[in-house]
């Protein structure tokens, strides 16, 4: 039963910070993971590294390479989810060959014999055994999403689908029917990564999907309290933080330094985002209008 | 049996779009444009698209009649002679196709990626061609390796992005060339440099090479008044494959073989995470790779593995869905040569018929050697598939190659090579 | 006015027979050759000839609306695309030609010259094609500096005698090859690689290399309705400027430009016996050079001196016979351009038109913006004499030309050339 | 007035030995002309070095290109000529073009108002001058040579012409129509060189030209006093040699030795080739016969 509605139970706008895990061992993911907590994190994106991050800018690109030598592999994964001890719900972030081959034998071969193909059931299966509540699978739209979709059902996961800028009204209603949990609203064009400015579009993506009936999470270049701060008074009911936080992990990487201090300093900037965020709740049209 | 994709874009389980939501409007925009255009020939797309390809593409090139071969084998082999096509291989057919398309969607730049140069360099001079500005994107490790090409690009005025990312090769550039269209994706669009990614890419692009099999189906009439036994093409992700094949597919009687690079081995290093072949189809599990599901070299897991071959062009972990398809369905045969084979067969068409081929298009040839050269390996049926008349698709010239064939002739017992000793040095 | 020879083999004062008596019988034997099997189809030659011209080397070539290049000189210019043909360049038509005749002739081994490696690829590539054993002989300086062409000769079964004579330059390789042929006479064929040296050669490589203006002349009438108001060639040698002229010489009204290489000054040094440039037909004398007298850069007392251009391919000091001819009878207009525009029409055809040409066919293209350009010198007449209709022959690729292009743009200040920094070390 | 036929007058055959002029310097030229005067020469051919001379094998090759680097010109030659003081007729051997150029002013181009074609006539006009008694130009077959011919008779000089093993009977007509002082029969195929051996061909060669009313000497690749029998006896009238004696001359250079050495070995190689040419026309059919 995934616990993702709870993310946006409270109040207060959501915080979903992103990390790679594995960046740069297992062992920092967890106390960066457990800092992410601390510092007000309602949920949090759990990437696996896959090897062609095709949507990542190239912050969440280094933690994906760094990750993948440490030698991380799905299995590694579920495990540290398995031993994880944080009382917020758990998105994983992949790309969808993971889910697709877990558990498939590699070299079957179509239209031979007692073939059978892969799919992401036992992905899906394992996720749920070792806690994960949802799926942001940012490779596979709506469209390609059946089987997923049907997998979650199953075992009772989320399956959080992205809107971008450029989605039209068509796909849209493709995406109203198969999302559940929350919506990743792409607050501008491009991958993943730190920017200094979010768009207006964002509250123009918000209004395209104002009456859905499932929590809005706005994405993609959100890095300081007043970013967090903007996009909720947007209308926003929560904040999708990766590369302004990745970069604090490459940071550490880079200077060596001490996990507990990169740690420290997570939990630093999540309190400035999730401070942000409050702010902006209160300063929105719905807060003031109240 | 036609293999055409339906309207969503699969090929039997393969196809589809595994894309960046950011993107699905680019490609609706892009199928769309491919319908209107390509297929219904809209405002005149394909008219001016054919009359490029003759003017500056030098269309229709020979099928020719290798005299050499033929005698070598016992059989009538003839050579599709895409060498002789502007820039040296089959992908200008493609990258001006494309271009031209994104000139009809009204787009006002051109990103592609490229690994060896050959899609690189063609979708520079296409864009030159066609004015359009266009950034490449290509591998540091490659732009170390492909020098001349990268020359080639820069000379034809195209922006080139060194990618850094990964092992910096054409898996890398793919990646990074995605977001930049997912970045860009209002003026840009994105030039696929095969038969692969989301759809309408591995149907488009096949259209656009399909032009291979439409001149070599008439031709092989005009020449021999039927059409060939078999044809056989090698393959990377398959587009100078699937252009060779598309408009016999329909034509049960001729046997369709792609040819794969075999590398030094057909196993998988799952601890590096090396496959030292290029062998999808053969040895690839099904998968999603950029953009499609398809067959795909990758480890247990599911993480794509890198993939070698001696030849830059048909080392690439995927390959495209349609061709997938046409394997699982046994519309095509999947098979497969190493890189000493590729060598030997490099140098034999070179001295034999005085042709320099592609190292990727020596694939296709070893293939014919194998079966039917003197010390082949006595496998009769795959004798009798290729039948009497043979049409070998020579997709490119191998003059980007020689570099490459110093080095690894040199190091290995090529027997039939000349003596390499005094470029050992490099040229 | 036609200037087929006569049987002597003189155009106007120009040609003869300047060859060592040893190899007179063998010139009278080649005549004879010539006559039957060239002129007269004998035993289906030219039949094979021209469907080995097509399957083997691509032809016909098209001939393409360069768009850019005639928005800019508000002309319509079309260019044949010789580069298209199999090897890259024009030269591939005589050398198949003379290839294939040796064979009808019953001889069992070719020789050839060649200074860039232009020839020397071509005719390798036509012996291995037609099964003959081949020997080429080139400059020990050239080989040095052309060793992409020197490995291609080699890839294709060619053996290489490297000349050090001299300067160990075409001009040697050419005597060496005469030698060579003196010696063998008997069952060697000497494959010329211009429209140079004793008759009938400088008749018979135009004969092979008509078919670019017979087809330029039929692909006109279907392109615009009419003949060309001219045709503008580089002129080396000549064989791609008579081949490209010929079959419009009786045409009074298309204006015929040969353009010769400037190099860096029109000036020869006497005491150095060097001419910086190649433009025989502009600056050159009469004399007597391998076998034909013709336009000959010479010192006072006929010493034949070293040329120079940027362009290999040109840098040479003697023209073909017949060109001169035309030339003196005003039939031809002889124009020059130096390297640094050359370089810079290299450039813009690149960018522009999205086609690297050979430097060699840069002359020609430099030559229009000379007189059309937005810089021109403002010669009327000769803006005229080209018209509206511009048939510009493209008489190879540039792919051979990298290095050089590097190397020599790098220490000019060509203006629309990319920064070439990245490249300063070479390929 | 040519004094060729003195050369062919008394009873022995004659001894026409090659040297590039020039080679390597004037000084020494002069030296080995007297040299192979006094080893017994009855004519000399005194090569003018020509930038592209396609007739001549490695040895003449490099000895041309020695002369060039020494600064040899046409007009240097013929002061040469002119300073020798030796009692033997001279013959001039060089390539046409630099007879068709002297005198020319350079760049003149034909077609325009005053342009006079260069010629032959200031050439030969000039060597008469300094006592030049005939030519051979390798690169001039008889079709090509009616200006020079004509020049020769103006001035009383003798045109000498090459007959190959491969000339057709046809051109022997020609040839015998054009030549004056003796033919040069080539010995072999090829270009000039020593060589091992003297082919058969020539015995038949001067069966071919038998009832010409001129000399027969023969050349290419006579390089011993036993070479010089054989071919004597064979039917010529005389023997040409060059490559023999300048190899001579290349040692010299290499070796840096005096000019009075090289010289006096030139005297003896003469001596030697001279002797073979008496003893092999004593063995001739003919004065056995007698
Ligand atoms: C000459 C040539 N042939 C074949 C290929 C392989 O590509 P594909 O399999 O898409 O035809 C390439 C790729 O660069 C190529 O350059
Ligand atoms: C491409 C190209 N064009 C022109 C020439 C010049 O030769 P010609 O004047 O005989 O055409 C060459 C000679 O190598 C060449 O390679």
């Amino acid at each position: 039963m995934s616990r993702l509605p709870e993310a946006f139970a409270g109040d207060d706008p959501a915080f979903i910070p992103y990390l790679a895990v594995g960046d740069p061992d297992l062992p920092s993911s967890k106390a960066y993971v457990e800092a992410l907590v601390k510092g007000g994190a309602d949920c949090i994106e759990l990437g696996l590294p896959f090897s062609e991050p095709i949507a990542e800018g190239p912050t969440i690109q280094q933690a994906v390479v760094r990750s993948l030598s440490g030698g991380i592999t799905p299995e590694a994964y579920f495990e540290f989810v398995d031993d994880l001890d944080v009382d917020v719900p758990l998105v994983c972030m992949t790309y969808y060959n993971l889910l697709f081959r877990y558990g498939a034998e590699s070299g079957t071969k179509a239209g031979e014999g007692d073939y059978e193909a892969p799919g992401p059931r036992p992905f899906v299966k394992r996720a749920a055994e070792v806690g994960i509540d949802g799926f942001v699978i940012p490779d596979l739209p709506a469209e390609e999403a059946d089987e997923l979709r049907a997998a979650c059902d199953e075992f009772d996961l989320d399956l959080v689908f992205i809107v971008a800028p450029t989605t039209t009204d068509d796909r849209l209603a493709t995406i109203r029917e198969q999302v559940s949990g929350y919506v990743y609203v792409q607050a501008r064009l491009g991958v993943t990564g730190a920017q200094a400015d979010v768009s207006d579009q964002t509250a123009e993506s918000l209004a395209r999907i104002a009456d859905w009936d499932v929590p809005k999470a706005v994405g993609f270049g959100i890095s300081s309290g007043d970013h967090a701060a903007r996009v909720v008074s947007a209308g926003a009911d929560g904040i999708i933080v990766g590369s302004a936080l990745v970069d604090i992990v490459a940071d550490g990487v880079e200077n060596d330094r001490p996990t507990a201090d990169v740690a420290a300093d997570l939990r630093e900037k999540a309190r400035e985002l999730k401070r942000g965020a409050v702010r902006g709740a209160r300063e929105s049209p719905e807060a003031q209008g109240e | 049996m036609s293999s055409d994709s339906t309207a969503d874009g699969k090929f039997g389980e393969y196809g589809g779009q595994y894309v960046p939501e950011a993107l699905m409007p680019a490609i609706e925009e892009l199928r769309d444009a491919y319908e209107r255009y390509v297929l219904e020939n809209e405002d005149g797309f394909m008219d001016e698209f054919r009359e490029r390809l003759r003017d500056f593409g030098g269309r229709p090139t020979p099928l020719q009649h290798a005299e050499h071969l033929s005698d070598r084998y016992g059989r009538e082999i003839y050579l599709k002679r895409e060498d002789l096509l502007h820039g040296g291989a089959h992908k200008l057919n493609n990258a001006l196709g494309q271009v031209l398309l994104a000139k009809y969607m009204g787009k006002e730049r051109i990103v592609a990626e490229t690994g060896a140069g050959q899609h690189g360099t063609a979708t520079a001079m296409a864009a030159a061609h066609l004015d359009m500005p266009c950034e490449i994107y290509m591998g540091e490790t490659d732009i170390g390796r492909q020098r001349p090409n990268v020359f080639r690009m820069r000379i034809n005025g195209a922006e080139l992005n060194p990618v850094t990312a990964g092992r910096g090769t054409l898996k890398e550039a793919i990646s990074e060339t995605m977001r930049d269209w997912a970045t860009n994706v209002d003026d840009t669009h994105y030039v696929v440099g095969s038969v692969v990614g989301p759809a309408p890419f591995p149907e488009m692009v096949r259209e656009f090479q399909s032009v291979i099999s439409e001149e070599a189906r008439k031709q092989s009439r005009e020449k021999f008044g039927t059409l060939p036994d078999s044809v056989v093409a090698c393959a990377g992700g398959g587009s100078n494959t699937m252009g060779a094949f598309a408009r016999f597919v329909d034509d049960e009687d001729v046997n369709l073989l792609a040819v794969e690079a075999g590398g030094s081995s057909l196993a998988v290093d799952e601890e590096e995470g090396v496959a030292p072949n290029s062998a999808s189809l053969s040895t690839g599990g099904q998968g999603v790779l950029h953009g499609a599901r398809t067959k795909v070299l990758q480890d247990e897991w599911g993480q794509i593995v890198e993939s070698h071959s001696v030849s830059a062009g048909l080392d690439y972990a995927g390959v495209g869905p349609e061709l997938a398809h046409l394997v699982d369905e046994d519309r095509v045969d999947a098979v497969n040569v190493g890189d000493d084979a590729a060598l030997e067969a490099f140098h034999r068409l070179s001295q034999e018929e005085g042709i320099i081929p592609a190292l990727e298009s020596a694939h296709a040839l070893a293939f014919l050697e194998q079966v039917l050269g003197p010390a082949a390996d006595g496998d009769d049926e795959a004798a009798d598939d290729l039948g009497d008349r043979i049409v070998v698709n020579l997709s490119g010239r191998g003059d980007k190659d020689l570099e490459t064939v110093i080095e690894e002739t040199d190091k290995r017992d090529i027997p039939n090579a000349p003596d390499m000793s005094e470029f050992a040095g490099g040229l």
